[in-house]
């Protein structure tokens, strides 16, 4: 029980197979990261390329209809569409620096695995990204995108056909090509140093919201909430904040279609600790072990887990776990879109939900901030299918 | 000494390789499996590797996978596995028995009540692939403090700077990962396997198994040959019941004859 | 023939029922537009909404494939995905302040029609779109984003149901409710003041072009490469560079499946000047002056006039006038997938195919910018038939 | 005093208001037009506004919009609509003629080879429902020199600025644009174009002639009666030979009838 812990979570239970991969990517990350070198092509690319800084908008006509000052954190402008380029970027520069050659991850709304073949066609590596059947069916355009760009997609059929099961793969497949071959994490989870090269690439969300907040209001935000399932957009967020004991943080996880074991992603609400891919985390398992699947609207927070620091951080108080449910999320999806022309992605639209249902937890001088992590371009036939039935 | 340590005594007296055969408990039922570890050691099985099945077995290849699914789906919990050892031994086998199971069974059970009932069970190890020796501390003292073995695994991407550290904790044996990939991964050249034998055995004079991949006859004749003391099949032996799912019981004559050679290639061994 | 002229192009040629809105808009503008709370809000909504300043990105690989330094102006990264937005939502404020209740406009590509209603609701304003049945159908992915964000769409089936007759309807729909209804031109066609208004809207992208090329190479660039039909977002990042001699402008239209009279949209290359719309203007039209229908697989470029300010550029020799043909447009996208990580709209592909296939126009040390005006979401469908045939 | 001052002064002296028929000319073939031209005029319509197809009429309703396209289709050219003009007069039509097009069709054409034809074929003057008085300079000048109308419209939303630079170049009439819409809306209220009506009365003497949406003998009796000085009527006439295209010409009986209760309408004037 040593490096990458976050409280009692995180670790590094992997396959020896896999053990030097990532130590070295450890090793990698701690020199190759602080160099000016890096930084300057890192920041650099996800400005030019990026779009960053992203906005942080106030979302005047939103704001009325909830009662309090709402801004959004706008990583949906981020170029793909969601904050996942942030990591991605940061993990293929770093993979080609380490002389990798090939890049593979595991997608499941299609935004991890399309930043990761933008990326990696940016640092010249081939890109191959496993992803469950089931996501590939209902995230067809993202699939289309993925395709265009040059990545070989590895339908997943294993277990339910969804994230964990291609996470599972992708490990798998690492096993047999870690030398020349970077798994590009794609949220805060898995082993050491994974949970925390991640969050440290997408802690550039927090950076820029800080001084945003700080030039249009003079003073930190009140509230961030954030959807999530690993964690990533929501520690990238939450990370400059953490020590500002007198900022709320909220982690909104995906509800499901009910809290019911069978019909939910909730893993706050009913996970307990457990160790899988590779690390410590809050899990939704049975009471033997045996992951549970998972069950949501949004394929971005279909994983049964929460990464090491954010079960962590909400085992502490530090952050509040909450959760929306799909009903919830897909009617918050339609306020956003009548009050500021935005559609959001349905994992974004769970931070939405939390804030247009819990008038409780926010007062009318509250400044809150979402971290709107995506835009619901892949989601659009299943908010269609819902305001206007199958079409 | 228990019942491991004295099998690689004994095989060592009589010159042959030891020869572990995999098992995933439970597939497709639990009466097969019990069947399949009766007929795996009567036909050349020195010791087994008794798999509880793991909704995630992120180390193993399709075949373990199915095996694995199939087994949840059939009902079967970490509890029957351990019970199932209880039941070999009131058959009556001896051969030293290995629990293999991904770490969140153990954790989840408590790790402490977990090796209680598996010692009581009457296993003599337990090997976890997905617990490094990073993390094995305080997991390892308290298996040998239970009186039972940490099986530790040796892959051809260890360092030698590790290979040193897992070889100082290694207790009972050493698992050789032989290639880079999942069970069930075809063993095409086994010159870093080889590599990888000499270096352990350069280093250590606790047993060496070598797994993944072994299927052949042959596989086993080179490892023994190159310095293994012994080799690990599993998913080769799943591989033939598979595909008589309907009544797995008419495939274990097949399995018998493959037992058989598996344990023909372990005996020539010559040192 | 007084106002909004460009050279010989240009003109109010309407019914007199509208003249008083288009006086009436032109006084607004002149008024309205440079006070410094339009200006602080205009330019508030676009920073914190659209996120500009979008990037100039330094395409590397690209660069390296064409043998000369190719900048990309990122438009695509603005809030819906293309340049429409920074005349939409200075339009939309200006009929805010002009105290109008509704908008309406037409759309082919569905980026303005998109743009138009995210400026609305953002204003308070309710949004009615033409658009023409075919590119209902072959735009249906906007068309959806249009819907949800409470559009009204109107289909238009007259003529060839494209751009055109879209256009023509929205004129005919104005002059019915021109008091109450603003109608938000798309691009710098239709009678004066529009052409001149989105102009200004536009050059915005200009005006940061010409900032972040000094900032980036202490030069102003060799040529700027803009695709266009109407020509707002070529004038757009032409605009402060018209006079500087020095800078290369290349205009780049449909081309279509061939140069052909029946399949093309290459208003520069068979066309004359011509009345339509309301304004003078480079025009397909047989001999007797009856508009021809345009054809191009990019339904942004499907109009058959060129926007007066272009046509005059282009006639007095400061612009060059250039096309694609479709299948080096579906050709570029591919290139620019493969070395950038980027799926440009198809409308934008055709500046791309220029500068592919024009290596005579440029030399070793050009520094070339392409405006990136969109990104191809919208034509993911078209893209994969062309690369994987019908699925 | 050409054809259509004569035709206004007449109807003045037997206290008449003037009934234009709008006609797009070649739906759906030239023959049918002649006819019908011929038909309205025997029945009652007084003058003639004919339309030269455009191909994209974005003053016109979609009635006129399908005539057009119709008539395109079916191969008719400005050329020809000039030749119709001749055609009439030789078939011994006295009725003023107005050409009404779209701006780009003369331009296209050069605005003075255009008026020259026109003039020749035997027409009184030109309507452009998209030039307005802004773009009129240069030509409606020389329309006035090559000896025709350049007829002017004038709309609800005209502000009285623009009313009065407006009537100080009227020529022929004024074509006073009864609603904000296209041709073939329906005018629902006349309060507006009353008021209309009474505001270009009180700035000029040159005639004021009231069209879009007009149907019905009521209608015109209404225009009428408030001071126009006559109506223009359609769409209406399209809308019945629409519904019979197989044989247009069997509708010919009904809007002859149509026809002259319009011109009933314009009868009563009372002044
Ligand atoms: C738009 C969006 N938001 C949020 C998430 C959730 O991931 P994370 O918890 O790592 O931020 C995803 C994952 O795909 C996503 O696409
Ligand atoms: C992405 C994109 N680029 C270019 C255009 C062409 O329009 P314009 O010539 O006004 O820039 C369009 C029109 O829809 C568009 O969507």
């Amino acid at each position: 029980m040593t490096k990458g812990r976050f409280g009692r979570y995180g670790g590094m239970y992997v396959s020896e197979i896999l053990m030097h991969a990532l130590l070295e990517l450890e090793e990698a990350f701690e020199r190759i990261y602080p160099t000016e070198e890096f930084q300057k092509e890192f920041h650099g690319l996800l400005r030019d390329y990026g779009g960053r800084p992203t906005p942080l908008y106030y979302a005047r006509n939103f704001s009325k209809h909830v009662g309090f000052k709402v801004y959004l954190k706008r990583e949906d402008l981020l170029c793909g569409g969601s904050h996942k380029l942030n990591n991605a970027l940061g993990q293929a520069l770093l993979a080609k620096k380490m002389g990798k050659r090939r890049l593979i991850t595991e997608t499941a709304a299609g935004q991890h695995g399309l930043a990761t073949v933008m990326a990696g066609n940016i640092c010249g590596l081939k890109t191959e990204i496993f992803m469950g059947v089931k996501d590939i069916e209902r995230q067809a355009s993202n699939v289309n995108k993925m395709k265009l760009l040059g990545a070989k997609i590895k339908p997943v059929k294993t277990g339910a056909g969804v994230l964990k099961d291609a996470v599972s793969e992708t490990l798998r497949e690492w096993a047999s090509c870690s030398r020349t071959t970077h798994y590009l994490m794609g949220s805060t989870v898995g082993p050491h140093p994974f949970p925390t090269i991640v969050a440290t690439f997408q802690s550039v969300i927090g950076q820029e919201l800080k001084q945003q907040i700080l030039e249009k209001e003079g003073r930190v935000p009140d509230a961030i909430v954030a959807c999530g399932s690993g964690g990533s957009n929501a520690l990238g967020a939450f990370k400059p904040f953490i020590e500002e004991k007198g900022v709320r943080l909220y982690f909104v996880e995906g509800g499901g279609e009910s809290l019911g074991a069978e019909n939910s992603a909730a893993a706050f609400q009913h996970g307990s600790p457990g160790v899988l891919h590779g690390s410590l985390m809050m899990l939704m398992q049975d009471r033997w072990g045996q992951i549970r699947p998972s069950k949501t609207r949004a394929a971005g927070l279909n994983y049964p887990g929460r990464g090491p620091e954010i079960s962590h951080l909400c085992e502490e108080g530090r952050v509040k776990p909450c959760y929306a449910l799909d009903r919830e999320v897909f009617e918050a999806v339609g306020v956003m879109c009548r009050t500021e022309g935005l559609i959001p992605a349905l994992e974004t639209a769970h931070a939405i939900a939390y804030v247009l249902n819990h008038p409780e937890e926010f007062s009318r001088d509250d400044i809150v901030v979402i971290n709107y992590s995506g835009r619901g371009d892949k989601d659009i036939e299943a908010i269609l299918r819902y305001y206007y039935g199958s079409s | 000494m228990d019942l491991l340590e004295m099998k690689f005594q004994d095989l060592r007296r009589r010159c042959e390789g030891a020869h572990m055969a995999h098992v995933y408990y439970g597939d497709p039922c639990e009466e097969f499996s019990l069947k399949l570890v009766e007929t795996l050691v009567e036909n050349g099985a020195d010791m087994i590797e008794l798999g509880i099945p793991f909704s995630d077995p992120i180390a193993d290849g399709p075949i373990f996978q199915a095996a694995c699914e199939r087994a949840l789906k059939a009902g079967v919990t970490p509890v029957k596995c351990i019970q199932a050892i209880r039941k070999l031994r009131s058959k009556g086998i001896q051969a030293p028995i290995i629990v293999t199971t991904y770490f969140n069974i153990p954790y989840v059970m408590g790790f402490t009540r977990f090796l209680e009932s598996i010692k009581e069970a009457g296993a003599q190890g337990i090997l976890i692939p997905d617990l490094p020796i990073e993390e094995a501390e305080p997991y390892g003292r308290m298996t040998i403090e239970k009186g039972l073995h940490m099986i530790l695994q040796i892959a051809p991407t260890t360092s030698k700077t590790r290979l040193k550290m897992i070889l100082e904790e290694a207790s009972g044996f050493v698992y050789l990962i032989s290639l880079e990939g999942v069970t069930g991964s075809r063993l095409k050249s086994t010159s870093t396997t080889l590599r990888l034998i000499r270096n352990v055995k350069a280093y250590t004079s606790v047993p060496a198994m070598v797994g993944f991949g072994i299927s052949k006859r042959e596989n086993a004749e080179t490892l023994i040959q190159a310095g293994a003391d012994g080799v690990v099949v599993g998913s080769a032996y799943a591989k033939i019941y598979m595909e008589k799912l309907d009544n797995p019981f008419e495939a274990l004559p097949e399995i018998a004859k493959q037992a058989y050679e598996i344990k023909l290639g372990c005996k020539n061994r010559s040192f």
